[in-house]
């Protein structure tokens, strides 16, 4: 069996699994060692993808395999892993175990509520591994459609209108990202040749520039639209804020995630000269929704709007960096992804957890917590110096790599979005420093905060697990780094392939 | 022409000798014991499915009125699964007191229905395929008032009669001028003569609408809501699969086969007339509370998209449409056989009453479910891949303004899509409906149509057979 | 017999009769007659396909037969309309069309 | 000479880190006094350590009259960038390296003996105790950063120990927002840092500072390049590092976190805000000093008069304040400002890089005497339980060793002869004289400005009239007393030192002789200074009414520090938040999000508007559909 099926099997699996649960605690019980093995698994997988390529092998995909589906239309279910995928695949692993136990007392429903977070998680891992584009998609509209039961079921205040705009908006992302899909696909192999949906087979062929021209759009924007992009976002503030907890984790953390990597994987892959050439635009509205989402957290008063703008801001910065199209800047973009994954699943569990004590997400309605819940409040802080960039925590890797990354552009456009970008830093400083100060220190506002406990085992394990990794990747970037840098050079390539130039506003 | 040959016409023949037998037979039963005729027909008619699969020779009967291919032969197939389904379904219904009198009427009209359409899908001139069309029409008018008591469905028979009959008035007026230009009824005689004078391409258009009206198009579609509404919930159901599917199926056999010379002209035509009923039916599907009228509207929807398929005139848009036919049977028989056994128990038609249905009735919710996500085509469930086959097939046209304004459409329907799916599992209910179970066929017929819904999208070889089978132009 | 007469005529009587079938199928508020308008459209085919095969294809009878055909379809069409005509004027207590208007929007 | 005989300094850095993360991780779980002991203890090792490291590298293992080489005790790659640029981790030693490494050390054990006594029974005395080694351990890092990259990591890392301490008191919404500006605002410099950082590893296409500053290497080599408003790339670049360098050293105008951060304990202040963190700024021009002067000297006119006013503005401003950490925290700025000054009119190499030396050696000094200073401020405060200096007097008959060493730290500060701020404040001056001869103005008054304010200080606190305390004051333990007295002898023999042989710009040593034309002059001025404080605050009088009266709004403006805060409070509150972010949330709620839901409802009304069709009536279908027809066969067969 191969290693990668395994990853959509074991989800399904515990789904099932979960089905035949009598009560609650079976529920979740399950759910965590399923999860948990899936977890143990994409550790085993980074193991053996590393050792893979110590042993020389230089293959573009490790751990392929594939089987013909529909004939006729040459659809296959064609899987392989490089070491992108691979740190997604990790980096879902992390957050999806540390959602099972951020939710550990869901009550009602319980049962339900568990099949679809996995099943959701099962859309995930499918489309990092998919190398087939129909396949892709598929898993990728898996992935979005559970998102509706989750918060419009268990969700809190206007969930069923956030729920509808959530799905509808980033269904309609689906409408574009099919036309695109279908365009390369049609144009997928030179005249003569059969059509094909393997990615790597549509990267060797060069799909036509005018086609290009008309195709990039709506592929980047579909997938755009799930990764946050101005102004295409709006879903995100809302759905964040009536999704309970472990799926604004899961959302933010991984699913947004979906977005960014298709782009890059899709988008700028298979179509670089549209890519140069109109990148100016998207560069344009990705810088602004860096700033944009920034300066949009500082006014917000809700604990999960902060975090929902301030991942606007972040995933633009991911967006930005990728179509910087540089081999650093793509570096950058994907350690990116996963840092701010990592990170906002930890702001996004501790605002679930202090909310479930104070029932409130209104900062000015808080303070004092550090008092009577410090080791939410430390994590909370950790989270927010990750967020703003400390050394040491992973959100710094990936900014600098980004910055550094996109100012090796020798044009004045390139390098003005950059400095501009650059200036997102203190902005996030300012607002995460607001948070802390006005939530966590000062004195207690209200009473009955007092009574308040600090976290329990299942909260702890879930926090800790997002803490150690996001502390890992700051202090130790440097393996995870090489292991994307390698896997970018094919693309790199590609990129470097493309005739049209950049076109330039200044 | 020797007694093989007849062979040749076994699904018509099987059919019309089950219609004569139950007609006997229920001449025979006494008035308490006919339900017995219900395993009977159910019986009689799994044989003729069965058969249908048997491998036979395709032939040319009564001087090429008669033809039938394997694709031919394929299309019955798929359609008998349907009726098949609907059977099923229907036997709670039939066993309700008030239906005891004419249990065998249901059957034996809707076998002669079933066998208009088998003639009409190997007609091999316009003259076997109105016989077909209108022997497929007449009777449904007839189980469209099939509960005499309602009034209601009274109305429903009269609206589809007055209105079937007006249609294939225009229909033929169209057929006359083909005659007229071409010198010939006989297909394979017309595609030779055919161009895109103006005088034919009117009779083309007299033609199209004829049909647009069988497949409930938009502006030919106004029928559909109150006929669906008022027939009973069975009925309604074979309304919306079957006789729907037998249409698009002619109408793209015509096209192909007939009219493939001046796909240009018809090609347009479909455009214009898909994008109407995509965007018509999801505007009216989006504000139905009562469910059948609901269907009603998201089954026109989704006659706008097998056009998509249609108008590609390939092999690709031959396949695409059939294999979402399949599907749509699938998807649609669930739903409605929810809808319907739930009216059987209840009475209750509106989707408020369908609040909370989740916490009461959780299998037949999530058989609901399925299908809505079926129709509205969300993976992994078989509507999926129908869609999207038939959005591949408009791009190898490269027709992507109309994909996207397909998907948009397909994004539409989701929401009230959705709206079903809050009803059931979100929205809080006082007096829910109570829990019950339905009779063994019953559940039958609806574990075949979920078994469909979900092994059908995976399950590729159905869609490579139908492939083999299909025939494009060029 | 009619050799003298072109077959515009004819083309022209039957479009005449096909739009007047439909005047009096849109304007007719009883059903009856709204069915008679019908039998006028089906009527109007008739001619078309018997004139048509008379003038231009004259060593065929594809024409004919079609119009023996419509002329039997049109007859239990009727019976059928006019069994649930019937129906409706039990559950109605009236034929007029527009009080058959439960169902709408 | 062999790179291993130095690795051990790697444990310089490791030993803070791990008793961080000791005390961090466990300092819950025993007493309080056990987490202290631990950083301490760590802390003195680190001293040893340097200390060794200081002699070896100075005497032992320099060979006489050759110049001081810079070398890498210890590299190791962090992060790969691009082809070039890689972000390493490692220890570099060289003359100024070393000399701050004495200093950190130094200071940072002297502060966490004296917090042993200072922070007893706080609650958090174990997270203090963390925080402080956090700090340690970042400074250290800086200070031995092989790269410009590394020195932003560590850079960055202080700024947050820094962050923690101010607001150690988190409960106390001064603290809080002090501690917020302070990151803040210091964050905001940090940004112009960064794109420093961006440029200059562009132009050049490496971080590493020995690359950066040989002779040979892109850096000193580059000439011109882009040109942007007629300065160069090098110049942009270098100018947007000292932005970073002057927020951390609170230079004006990015100054005003300074005195709210002595909201944090009086030892924090002591350690960061005067000692070590503040003078970052200097040691990252003095790290690039090669550059500045060579490449980008427009750059460094910059540096000398943004060093020049904030001195003046700082000096003036301390004089009229009556808190006395505030007071201290000017004349650190001003003290700051000297040290920038002094950077900024030195060249390169030989006896033209004497500004070099001073500025160099005025940090060594002022990190003595200012610790000095803020440690006996904190002595004071413990036993009055006040910072206001007019809740204070006559403590000297309480306070006796805390009042010698504290006059110590103000003669030496005032800078007479022979304590250690007498040289290196000459030795700027000089400097200054020979560059510039405004800037020697400046300083020379700012030299009057500084012995006034501070013996102001003194005789406020020391002498005049005895206030009633509510309970009588007592001298602090010896735990507290014992590093002001270890401090003091530093303040007074630190002078001593042959800096002009040690630390200078080129590495070769150079002739470095008291000036007397411009010694006994600022002795002089230093001596009207201290007169006028005594005549005004030898005994309460109405003279420091009458004066402040006599100089009006300019009094005022300096008592309100220029109103310099009130002007960042307009930009942020009124401009930023309510001109930027308040419209970008509005936008963003009914622009955007009301597009989405406009195009939702648009289609929901559009379904009521056409249920007219739908009307029921068979014939009206009829109708519909005839023209259906028509209108194709219009389009179809006419308009085709």
């Amino acid at each position: 069996m191969n290693i990668l099926t395994l990853f959509v099997i074991i989800p399904v699996v515990t789904a099932f699994a979960i089905g035949f649960s009598k009560n609650m605690k079976q529920t979740r019980v399950v759910a965590a060692v399923g999860m948990g093995l899936q977890l143990l698994l994409s550790a085993y997988l980074v193991y053996a993808y590393l050792t893979e390529r110590a042993a020389g092998n230089v293959a573009e995909m490790l751990f392929m395999y594939d089987a013909l589906w529909f004939e006729s239309l040459n659809i296959h279910y064609l899987v392989g892993v490089d070491g992108i995928s691979v740190a997604m695949i990790g980096l879902t692993s992390i957050v999806v175990f540390a959602g099972i136990f951020a939710s550990w007392e869901v009550e009602y429903l319980s049962r339900e509520f568990f099949i679809s977070l996995i099943l959701l998680a099962t859309g995930v891992y499918g489309f990092f591994i998919s190398l087939d584009l129909f396949t892709m998609f598929l898993f990728y509209e898996v992935a979005v459609i559970p998102m509706y039961l989750l918060i419009g079921i268990w969700g809190s205040g206007p969930k069923e209108y956030s729920a509808m705009k959530l799905t509808l908006m980033l269904m309609g992302g689906s409408a574009l990202l099919m036309v695109g899909l279908l365009g390369i696909y049609f144009y997928s192999a030179p005249d003569g040749a059969p059509l094909t949906w393997n990615l790597l087979e549509i990267s060797k062929n060069t799909i036509p520039v005018e086609m290009q021209r008309f195709l990039f759009p709506f592929t980047f924007i579909g997938f755009g639209i799930l990764g946050a992009l101005f102004p295409f976002h709006t879903w995100s503030p809302d759905g964040h804020a009536s999704a309970p907890t472990a799926v604004s984790m899961l959302h933010a953390g991984v699913l947004m995630k979906l977005g960014g990597y298709g782009a890059f994987r899709v988008a700028i892959f298979l179509m670089p000269d549209a890519a140069q050439e109109q990148a100016w635009i998207f560069l344009l509205l990705t810088a602004t929704s860096v700033l944009y989402g920034a300066f949009g957290a500082i006014f917000q008063k809700d604990l999960k709007y902060i975090n929902a703008y301030s991942s606007v801001s972040h995933c633009g910065l991911v967006l930005f960096a990728i179509l910087m199209m540089n081999q650093t800047a793509l570096n950058g973009a994907i350690i990116q992804m996963i840092s701010h994954g990592l990170m906002t699943a930890l702001f996004f569990a501790l605002i679930g957890m202090i909310y479930g004590r104070t029932h409130t997400r209104m900062i000015n309605e808080m303070g004092g917590l550090m008092k009577v819940m410090p080791f939410l409040s430390v994590v909370y802080v950790i989270a927010g110096l990750a967020s703003l960039g400390l050394p040491g925590l992973s959100g710094f890797v990936a900014e600098m790599t980004i910055f550094v990354g996109a100012f090796q552009h020798t044009d004045a456009f390139h390098r003005t979005l950059t400095i501009a970008a650059t200036a997102s830093i203190v902005v996030t400083a300012v607002y995460i420093l607001r948070v802390v100060g006005a939530l966590l220190l000062g004195p207690i506002k209200n009473d009955h905060f007092n009574h308040l406990k600090d976290a329990r085992w299942f909260e702890r394990i879930s926090t800790v697990t997002l803490v150690v990794a996001i502390a890992a990747i700051g202090m130790a970037p440097l393996w995870l780094s090489n292991m994307i840098n390698v896997s970018l050079q094919p693309i790199v390539t590609k990129l470097s392939t493309a005739t049209s130039t950049f076109v330039s506003l200044f | 022409m020797n007694i093989y040959d007849f062979l040749i016409m076994r699904h018509e023949l099987v059919l019309v000798i089950s219609a004569l037998s139950l007609l006997i037979i229920d001449l025979a039963l006494k008035p308490e014991s006919k339900r017995h005729i219900i395993p009977i027909a159910v019986v009689l008619f799994a044989l003729n499915a069965i058969i249908g699969y048997l491998p036979t020779p395709a032939g040319i009967l009564f001087g090429g009125m008669y033809q039938s291919t394997p694709l031919v032969i394929m299309m019955k197939n798929v359609l008998n699964t349907g009726v098949l389904i609907i059977l099923l379904q229907s036997y709670g219904w039939l066993t309700k007191e008030e239906n005891k009198e004419k249990i065998a009427e249901f059957f034996i009209l809707m076998f002669t229905t079933l066998i208009g359409m088998y003639f009409m899908l190997s007609a091999g001139d316009f003259l076997m395929f109105y016989l077909g069309l209108e022997t497929a029409s007449i009777p449904l008018a007839a189980l469209a008032a099939y509960q005499h008591h309602r009034t209601k469905s009274a109305e429903a028979g009269i609206k589809f009669i007055l209105s079937s009959a007006f249609s294939s008035g225009i229909l033929l007026f169209g057929l006359s001028f083909i005659y007229g230009t071409t010198g010939s009824i006989m297909f394979s005689d017309v595609v030779f003569n055919i161009s895109d004078a103006p005088l034919q391409v009117l009779a083309i258009i007299f033609f199209i609408s004829g049909m647009a009206f069988k497949i409930s198009l938009v502006p030919f579609h106004l029928w559909t809501a109150d006929v669906y509404e008022g027939a009973p919930t069975n009925i309604t159901s074979y309304f919306s699969v079957i006789s729907k599917g037998a249409a698009s199926f002619m109408l793209m056999l015509i096209l192909f086969k007939v009219f493939s010379p001046v796909i240009h002209v018809w090609q347009d035509i479909l455009y214009a007339l898909s994008v109407a009923t995509m965007v018509v039916g999801n505007l009216f599907a989006l504000r139905q509370k009562n469910m059948k009228r609901f269907l009603a509207f998201s089954s026109i929807a989704q006659a706008g998209f097998i056009l998509l398929g249609i108008m590609v005139g390939s092999q690709l848009g031959m396949t695409s449409v059939i294999y979402f036919i399949l599907v749509y049977i699938f998807s649609n028989l669930g739903a409605f056989g929810v809808v319907s056994v739930i009216e059987n128990r209840t009475g209750k038609l509106s989707m408020d009453d369908y609040n909370g249905l989740y916490h009461t009735n959780p299998k037949l919710t999530l058989l609901m479910m399925l299908a809505v996500f079926s129709l509205a085509g969300i993976p992994p469930v078989a509507g999926f891949f129908g869609k999207f086959f038939l959005f591949t097939a408009a791009a190898s046209a490269g027709l992507y303004w109309l994909v996207f304004i397909a998907v948009l459409n397909a994004t539409i329907s989701l929401y009230y899509y959705l709206l079903v799916v809050k009803a059931m599992f979100i929205n809080k209910n006082e007096t829910p409906i109570e829990p019950f179970k339905s009779d063994m066929v019953t559940r039958a017929g609806l574990l075949l149509s979920a078994a469909g819904i979900f092994i059908l999208g995976f399950w590729s070889q159905v869609y490579e057979w139908i492939n083999n089978l299909s025939v494009g132009i060029f | 017999m009619t050799g003298n007469i072109p077959l515009e005529y004819f083309l022209v009587l039957s479009t005449l009769m096909f739009f007047t079938g439909i005047f009096g199928f849109l304007t007719r508020r009883n059903l009856i007659t709204m069915l008679m308008s019908i039998e006028l459209i089906l009527n109007a085919v008739n001619i078309n396909f018997v004139a048509f095969n008379h003038y231009l294809y004259p060593n065929q009878l594809q024409g004919h037969f079609f119009t023996l055909i419509i002329i039997a379809v049109a007859a239990a069409e009727a019976a059928v309309a006019i069994a649930i005509i019937i129906n409706i004027y039990r559950s109605f207590k009236s034929i007029e069309v527009d009080k058959v208007n439960q169902m709408k929007n | 000479m062999p790179m291993n005989a130095y690795s051990y300094t790697l444990l310089i850095l490791l030993i803070p880190l791990f008793s961080f993360l000791l005390i961090g991780l466990t300092g819950h779980k025993y007493k309080p006094i056990i987490s202290g002991l631990i950083g301490t203890a760590g802390l003195l090792i680190v001293a040893v350590l340097s200390y060794m490291t200081a002699i070896k590298y100075f005497w032992t293992d320099h060979v006489e009259g050759t110049a001081y080489t810079s070398f890498k005790a210890f590299e190791t790659t962090w992060l790969h960038l691009t082809d070039n640029l890689t972000i390493n981790l490692g220890v570099l030693l060289d003359p100024i390296s070393v000399m701050m490494l004495v200093v950190v050390s130094t200071v940072s054990l002297m502060v966490h003996i004296y917090s042993l006594g200072y922070m007893k029974g706080e609650k958090g005395f174990a997270r203090f105790f963390a925080f402080l080694s956090l700090f340690s351990f970042s400074m250290l890092g800086l200070v031995l950063a092989t790269n410009i990259f590394q020195m932003y990591i560590f850079w960055e890392l202080v700024g947050v120990s820094s962050f923690l301490l101010i607001g150690f008191y988190y409960d106390k919404p001064s603290a809080v927002s002090a501690s917020k500006k302070a990151f803040i605002v210091t964050r905001f410099a940090d940004l112009g840092f960064l794109i420093g950082i961006l440029m200059l590893s562009f132009t050049t296409q490496t971080f590493d500072f020995q690359t950066l500053v040989s002779s040979d290497g892109p850096a000193l080599t580059h000439t011109g390049g882009a040109v942007f408003m007629g300065l160069s790339a090098m110049t942009w670049a270098l100018t947007f590092i000292f932005i970073g360098g002057a927020g951390k050293s609170a230079m004006f105008p990015l100054h005003i976190w300074l005195p709210d951060a002595m909201e944090g304990p009086t030892p924090v202040s002591a350690l960061i805000h005067a000692a070590t963190m503040v003078v970052a700024g200097v040691y990252l021009v003095a790290r690039l000093f090669p550059i500045y002067s060579i490449v980008a000297p427009d750059a460094l006119t910059i540096v000398a008069w943004v060093g020049g006013l904030s001195s003046l503005f700082a000096a003036i401003i301390a004089c009229t304040q009556n808190d006395i950490k505030r007071v201290l925290a000017y004349s650190t700025m001003s003290q700051i400002g000297y040290m920038m000054l002094a950077l900024g009119v030195s060249g390169y190499g030989g006896h033209d890089g004497l500004g070099f030396m001073a500025g160099n050696f005025h940090l060594f000094t002022h990190a003595m005497f200012k610790a000095l200073l803020f440690l006996g401020a904190g002595a004071i405060i413990h036993s009055v339980h006040s910072n206001d200096m007019r809740e204070m007097g006559n403590l000297r008959k309480y306070l006796p060793i805390t009042h010698i060493t504290f006059l110590i730290g103000c003669i030496t500060i005032a800078g007479i002869p022979p304590l250690s701020g007498f040289f290196s404040k000459d030795e700027i001056l000089v400097a200054a004289l020979h560059h510039n001869i405004y800037l020697f103005a400046i300083e020379f008054l700012v030299a009057g400005l500084t012995a006034f304010y501070m013996f102001r200080l003194y005789f406020n606190v020391f002498w005049g009239k005895e206030r009633h305390y509510h309970h009588t004051p007592h001298e602090s333990p010896l735990v507290m007393t014992i590093p002001l007295m270890v401090l003091a002898f530093g303040a007074i023999f630190a002078g001593f030192l042959p800096f002009s042989e040690l630390v200078t710009s080129d590495g070769l040593p150079f002739e470095a002789h008291i000036n007397y034309a411009v010694a006994v002059p600022s002795v002089l001025i230093a001596l009207v200074g201290i007169t006028v404080a005594f005549l005004m605050y030898r005994r309460t009088s109405a003279a420091p009414d009458k004066v402040a009266s006599a100089l009006g709004g300019f009094y005022r403006g300096a008592y309100h520090k220029f109103y310099i805060d009130e002007v960042y409070l307009f930009v942020t509150h009124k401009i930023i938040f309510r001109y930027i972010s308040q419209p970008v949330a509005w936008f963003d709620r009914h622009i955007v999000d009301g597009t989405m839901n406009l195009i939702g409802n648009t289609i929901e009304k559009s379904s009521y508007l056409i249920k007219g069709f739908q009307s029921g009536k068979v014939q009206q279908y009829g109708y519909v559909f005839i023209s259906g027809t028509i209108l194709l066969v219009i389009i179809f067969v006419y308009l085709w």
